[in-house]
């Protein structure tokens, strides 16, 4: 593989300046939750970091990107501005979706984030629409479609898979693996749970890579982009990761130890970029609480910002259940005349 | 078996107390006859009975108060036999609540008669939704009447049939006396038992007025009329008649309306059900004031085809029994229309408030001199009349309002005709 | 017929429609409409009543001497022959 | 000169054709639709007129497809869907329901999704449980989507035009008694509207109600029961969602009178729907109970007998008619 990732002190410190922007923008989220202004679910994306970061770092603006439900960090590294985000967490008119979608839910059309997709597996097959468009439209752009590992279970998937090998379509496939569908650990679930292998079935290339390593999955992603971008196809990328809280707010993970999660939390993508980033003189002593101090400040304004938010008039509960137009054609990044 | 129940005699009424009866039992009782004087929110009222043929028993005792569709007395229909001592046939449901007291006061018998039995839940003949509600405004008693709809069901049909047999049988009663009436000193010297509950009908105004303002999105229209010409027909028509036969203008208000609501139907009638429903004729209410404060409009029935002396006799009649307590049932249900006059002593112009569920109402000011330019362009002192007219937005636009009122002027200007 | 005998005649044809109406309590100059609230339904009732229990014509071109109490009996007088 | 006769089948195909011709956007996908020519053969020489990329045959995977349908529709494409029959779509009622009907709602009004998703229903050909039911009924339940049943040559030559320049997922039910349809094209007609619902037949007596492949069984109750006095006037929806309630309302309260002929089940049905707006908005107004012609509640069994006696047809509907208007007959 050609493809090379610049290790420069500034896109490291941009790596990881984004991974933590992500991590305490959920804090937030988990202080606002408790304090009832964020209601409906919350899944939070802590420890995930490295994936959403690493990837995004690849696309373009004139991709596509597919998410799930647990799509704060994707949305954040997509580039939504966390003020619009925040909004919508709180349900505000200002939100991205003006309140209508909520922390499942984010879309955003300027950045062609297409959901926000709480039906696991749901997501796939319009990943494989948006590579088809672009396709027949002879634009070279990719969708890069996230999915959990619980979403290999669904029929969706292997249609999905099928289809776009078999049409040779666009479409970068990132499984985050974080090793339990709720509370289903991966080998209850999956005969075969190298999931990686999955791919191999449909013709598909495919790669395994460490999902605590922000640069491990930058490279890897930067790989798959390239081939698909040559319109050899699509490409799948399995994230090993792992979630370092619960699954959402309300559960008391039964499902597994303390000792798992607290060896997994030895592997935090954050600690481990910046320890390797100090211990190789690329990070200086008070420049990760600057950064620090920096994304609070950025956060406190999205809340202020959200806070002050309006509610979306009741009278408008029903629009937009019928179009009028097709708003994306005017909205998104680069779109086609 | 017919029974006579406590009729609803407005959107409004939920319940009336019995003041007095009229008949008793083993009287013979027509349809349209008066058989009972009731007091309700807007004052004591006489109600007419829909049952043709004997007073059984009489259900209720003065004084008691109960709620709309309450059975208030038995009536045997001719040729039926009269009722063993124990009911051959449960009452039909009633549909008053529950809660409401239904102990059978005994009027007429010193032994108490037996309680009657719990409404059976399916007595009394199927009626088509649409055959109930025509027999309601052609004021035909359902159980007479032979359905022929899917299970023997009444159907609007039946019920139009039954109500052109009824009037080829009998005369249906006049309801208002056809000639000139003076006012009987007597009548208002009875008047006490009839009399209005201020407090009552300030209660059912504002209920209604309430009502109106806060479902009814009003629009407002206005425009003078020049009334010369209108006047000087009425003077030469006066001219030649002793008083009791003379017309005041206020009854060409009343006929101009009425034909201009021939040519705008859209604003007679009724807005129910989210929908304008037309009224069953041009009856129109006129807003009467009551010494001492309050209001009511009884309705004349059938305005637009009647003569101006006729109408006046019924202005006149209306007037004197709304302000002496003796009006009918359906001089208060029936109005399609209402119209306020403000008379000779009023304000120059009116913004009404529509009495629902009416669409409309219509505001005459009092007719005043005022500079006018007439046809030549040069400045005239003339008599006008600011004509307004407030109207249901859900119904009708202002440029429907807009005919109307040219309507209204245009009859105004051609008194001959009225 | 005399004043006083035509002022009972009066207020009795007013009780018909006016029960409450207190026409002595009316000053002589005074318009009786106003002071007695009368519009003019009552008005014509009380030239109907009076037509009818004087047996005198009453034009409406005179209406207007009948507004005042003064005017009122003044015309019944002349009427009446008295 | 007399107009050449058509197939509805052939309206649906001249359709698409009109279509693919006119919007280098439009596209076909589906089960079977390039090669094999359509299951029911609407897309018949299509392939070798467009080509593969425009004529595209799918996999058995009908989530993937629909979804990729949705997927394009929202970046740029108009894609017409073929499902083969609708008990197939069931497969990707996630796909329908889950992101057609929700997306543009769920996302505040960012994204809509112009795709047209048409597919065959109802039964009559002794297909049996799996390939026979009227399923357009709970598609109607769905906000977010519209519902096409046309049931005529003209609405299956024009409907397809509006359905692709409509912003919205617009599902069409073609009936399968329908396809052989035979007859002449108005050439009067080169268009339709994708909102009202037509009276194929006026009449004062009774209104019935009806769509897709009970519209040629209803017509012929109505000429039944005109011979024997009784004017039905005919109202085909057209629009199964939303619904035209206003031509409703309006015939029903000039005949007072409402049978819906609907061969859905009747339980939770559209017909259902319909009669409780009409219960709601013109209560008093009718002069009769309202009553409903249904397929039975069975899955459509294969016998012939069978599978007649549990369909809407015309007997049933005038036997039901004649009960609001001859009782005891």
């Amino acid at each position: 593989m050609s493809a090379k990732i610049r290790l420069d002190r500034q896109r490291l410190l941009a790596l990881l300046r984004e991974m933590i922007r992500i991590r305490r923008f959920e804090a937030k989220c988990v202080e606002l939750y408790q304090a009832q202004k964020i209601r409906g679910f919350l899944h939070l994306y802590d420890g995930e970091e490295a994936v959403s970061v690493g990837v995004m770092a690849v696309l373009r603006p004139e991709d596509w990107v597919v998410a799930t439900y647990r799509e704060h960090g994707q949305a954040l590294a997509r580039g939504i501005p966390m003020r619009a985000l925040m909004a919508e967490m709180l349900g505000k008119l200002e939100g991205c979706c003006r309140g209508r979608g909520g922390s499942m839910h984010i879309f955003d059309a300027r950045t062609r984030f297409l959901g926000g997709n709480a039906i696991v597996g749901g997501g796939l097959p319009l990943a494989v629409g948006t590579a088809l468009a672009d396709k027949m439209q002879g634009r070279a752009a990719l969708t890069c479609c996230f999915f959990g590992e619980g979403a290999v279970d669904e029929g969706e998937f292997h249609e999905s898979l099928n289809l776009a090998e078999l049409w040779k379509l666009p479409v970068l496939f990132v499984c985050e693996n974080n090793l339990y569908s709720m509370g289903t650990p991966l080998e209850i679930a999956e005969a075969e749970t190298d999931i990686a292998k999955k791919a191999g079935c449909y013709r598909m290339p495919s790669e395994a890579v460490d999902g605590m390593d922000v640069v491990a999955v930058e490279a890897a992603a930067a790989r798959a982009a390239e081939r698909i971008r040559s319109g050899e196809g699509p490409c799948f990328l399995e994230c090993r990761t792992y979630r370092f809280r619960a699954h959402s707010m309300f559960d008391a993970q039964l499902y597994r130890s303390k000792e798992e999660v607290e060896a997994w939390r030895a592997r935090d993508p954050i600690d481990r970029l910046a320890r390797w980033m100090h211990d190789n003189g690329l990070l200086h002593t008070g420049e990760r609480e600057a950064i620090e101090a920096e994304i609070d400040r950025e956060i406190e304004d999205a809340v202020r910002f959200a806070e002050a938010g309006s509610l979306e008039p009741v009278e408008e509960l029903e629009r937009f259940v019928l179009m009028d137009e097709i708003p994306q054609e005017r909205l998104v990044a680069g779109a086609a005349p | 078996m017919g029974l006579f129940r406590m009729p609803s005699l407005g959107a409004d009424m939920e319940a009336g107390t019995l003041v007095e009866w009229l008949v008793k039992p083993g009287d013979s009782v027509k349809r349209g006859q008066v058989v009972a004087v009731v007091e309700t929110q807007k004052g004591a009222i006489e109600v007419e009975c829909f049952e043709e043929g004997t007073v059984e028993e009489l259900l209720l005792a003065p004084g008691q108060k109960v709620p709309v569709e309450t059975p208030m007395a038995r009536i045997r229909a001719p040729g039926e036999v009269p009722a063993a001592a124990a009911p051959a046939a449960p009452p039909p449901p009633a549909a008053a609540p529950a809660a409401a007291p239904r102990e059978a006061p005994s009027v007429a018998k010193a032994a108490a008669p037996p309680p009657p039995p719990p409404p059976a839940p399916t007595a009394g003949p199927k009626v088509s939704p649409a055959a109930r509600r025509r027999a309601l405004e052609l004021g035909v008693p359902l159980d007479r009447i032979h359905g022929t709809g899917p299970d023997g069901a009444i159907t609007v049909a039946d019920v139009e049939a039954a109500a052109r047999g009824a009037a080829a049988e009998a005369p249906t009663p006049a309801p208002a006396p056809a000639g000139p009436v003076s006012p009987k000193a007597e009548a208002v010297r009875a008047a006490p038992r009839r009399g209005f509950d201020p407090v009552e009908m300030r209660k059912a105004i504002a209920a209604a007025m309430s009502r109106s303002k806060r479902e009814i999105p009003h629009y407002y229209l206005a425009t003078t009329v020049e009334m010369a010409r209108a006047l000087a027909f009425l003077e030469a028509v006066n001219r030649e008649r002793p008083p009791p036969e003379r017309l005041l203008p206020a009854v060409l208000l009343l006929k101009a309306t009425a034909l201009a609501l021939r040519e705008v139907p859209e604003l007679n009638g009724f807005w129910v059900e989210g929908g304008f429903r037309p009224g069953p004729g041009i009856h129109l209410g006129w807003a009467i004031s009551l010494r001492g404060g309050g209001l009511v409009a009884p309705a004349i029935h059938d305005v637009d085809a009647r003569p101006l002396p006729e109408l006046m006799a019924a202005l006149r009649d209306l007037v004197g029994r709304a302000r002496n307590g003796g009006l009918k049932s359906s001089e208060l249900a029936d109005a399609t229309l209402t119209i306020t006059s403000l008379g000779e002593r009023g304000a120059e112009a009116v913004l009404p408030v529509i009495y629902p569920p009416q669409v409309a109402m219509v505001g005459f000011g009092a007719i005043v001199r005022r500079p006018w330019v007439d046809d030549e362009g040069g400045l005239v002192a003339r008599p006008v009349v600011q004509v307004s007219l407030a109207a249901d937005h859900r119904a009708s636009d202002g440029h429907l309002g807009s005919r109307f009122l040219a309507a209204i002027a245009d009859h105004l200007q051609r008194p001959e005709s009225l | 017929m005399t004043r006083e005998e035509l002022e009972r005649v009066v207020a009795d044809v007013l009780a018909g429609i006016a029960p409450e109406a207190d026409l002595a309590s009316v000053k002589p100059a005074e318009d009786l409409r106003e002071a007695l609230d009368l519009d003019s339904m009552d008005f014509l009732n009380l030239v109907i009543g009076l037509h009818e229990r004087l047996g005198i014509d009453i034009p409406e071109a005179d209406y207007p001497k009948l507004f005042s109490k003064e005017g009122l009996l003044a015309y019944l007088v002349t009427k009446t022959g008295g | 000169m007399s107009a050449p006769t058509t197939t509805y089948r052939e309206c649906c195909k001249q359709a698409i054709r009109a279509a693919l011709l006119a919007d280098p956007r439009v596209f076909l996908m589906g089960e079977d639709v390039g090669r094999y020519g359509g299951c029911y053969a609407v897309s018949k020489g299509l392939l070798d007129e467009f080509g593969p990329e425009r004529i595209r045959d799918t996999p058995l995977s009908e989530s993937a497809f629909v979804g990729a349908g949705i997927g394009a529709a929202i970046a740029g494409m108009r894609p017409i869907v073929e499902i083969m029959t609708v008990n197939f779509s069931l497969l990707a009622l996630d796909q329908i329901l889950n992101n057609a009907a929700t997306i543009p709602h769920m996302s505040g009004g960012q994204f809509a999704i112009p795709l047209v998703i048409r597919m065959a229903t109802g039964g009559g050909r002794q297909l049996a449980a799996q390939h026979s039911h009227s399923l357009e009924g709970w598609y109607a339940h769905i906000p977010g989507l519209k519902i096409l049943a046309p049931a005529t040559l003209e609405d299956a030559r024009y409907m397809l035009a509006p359905a692709l320049l409509d912003p919205n997922p617009v599902l069409i039910f073609e009936h399968i008694m329908l396809y052989n349809l035979e007859g002449v094209l108005d050439p009067a007609v080169t268009s339709v509207d994708i909102e009202h619902a037509a009276i194929r037949r006026p009449g004062r007596d009774v209104t019935l109600v009806t769509y897709g492949g009970s519209l040629p069984e209803t017509l012929a109750a109505a000429e039944t029961l005109a011979r024997e006095g009784i004017e039905a006037e005919v109202i085909d929806l057209r629009v199964l969602r939303p619904l035209d309630e206003a031509t409703i309302l309006e015939s029903v309260r000039r005949t007072r009178r409402c049978v819906i002929v609907d061969e859905g089940w009747r339980s939770g049905s559209l017909s259902a729907e319909i009669g409780m707006r009409i219960a709601e908005q013109a209560f008093y107004e009718l002069d009769a109970p309202l009553r409903r012609v249904c397929s039975a509640e069975v899955p459509m069994p294969y016998a012939g007998h069978l599978e007649r006696a549990a369909l809407p047809n015309r007997e049933r509907i005038a036997a039901a008619v004649r009960t609001l208007l001859r009782p005891g007959s």
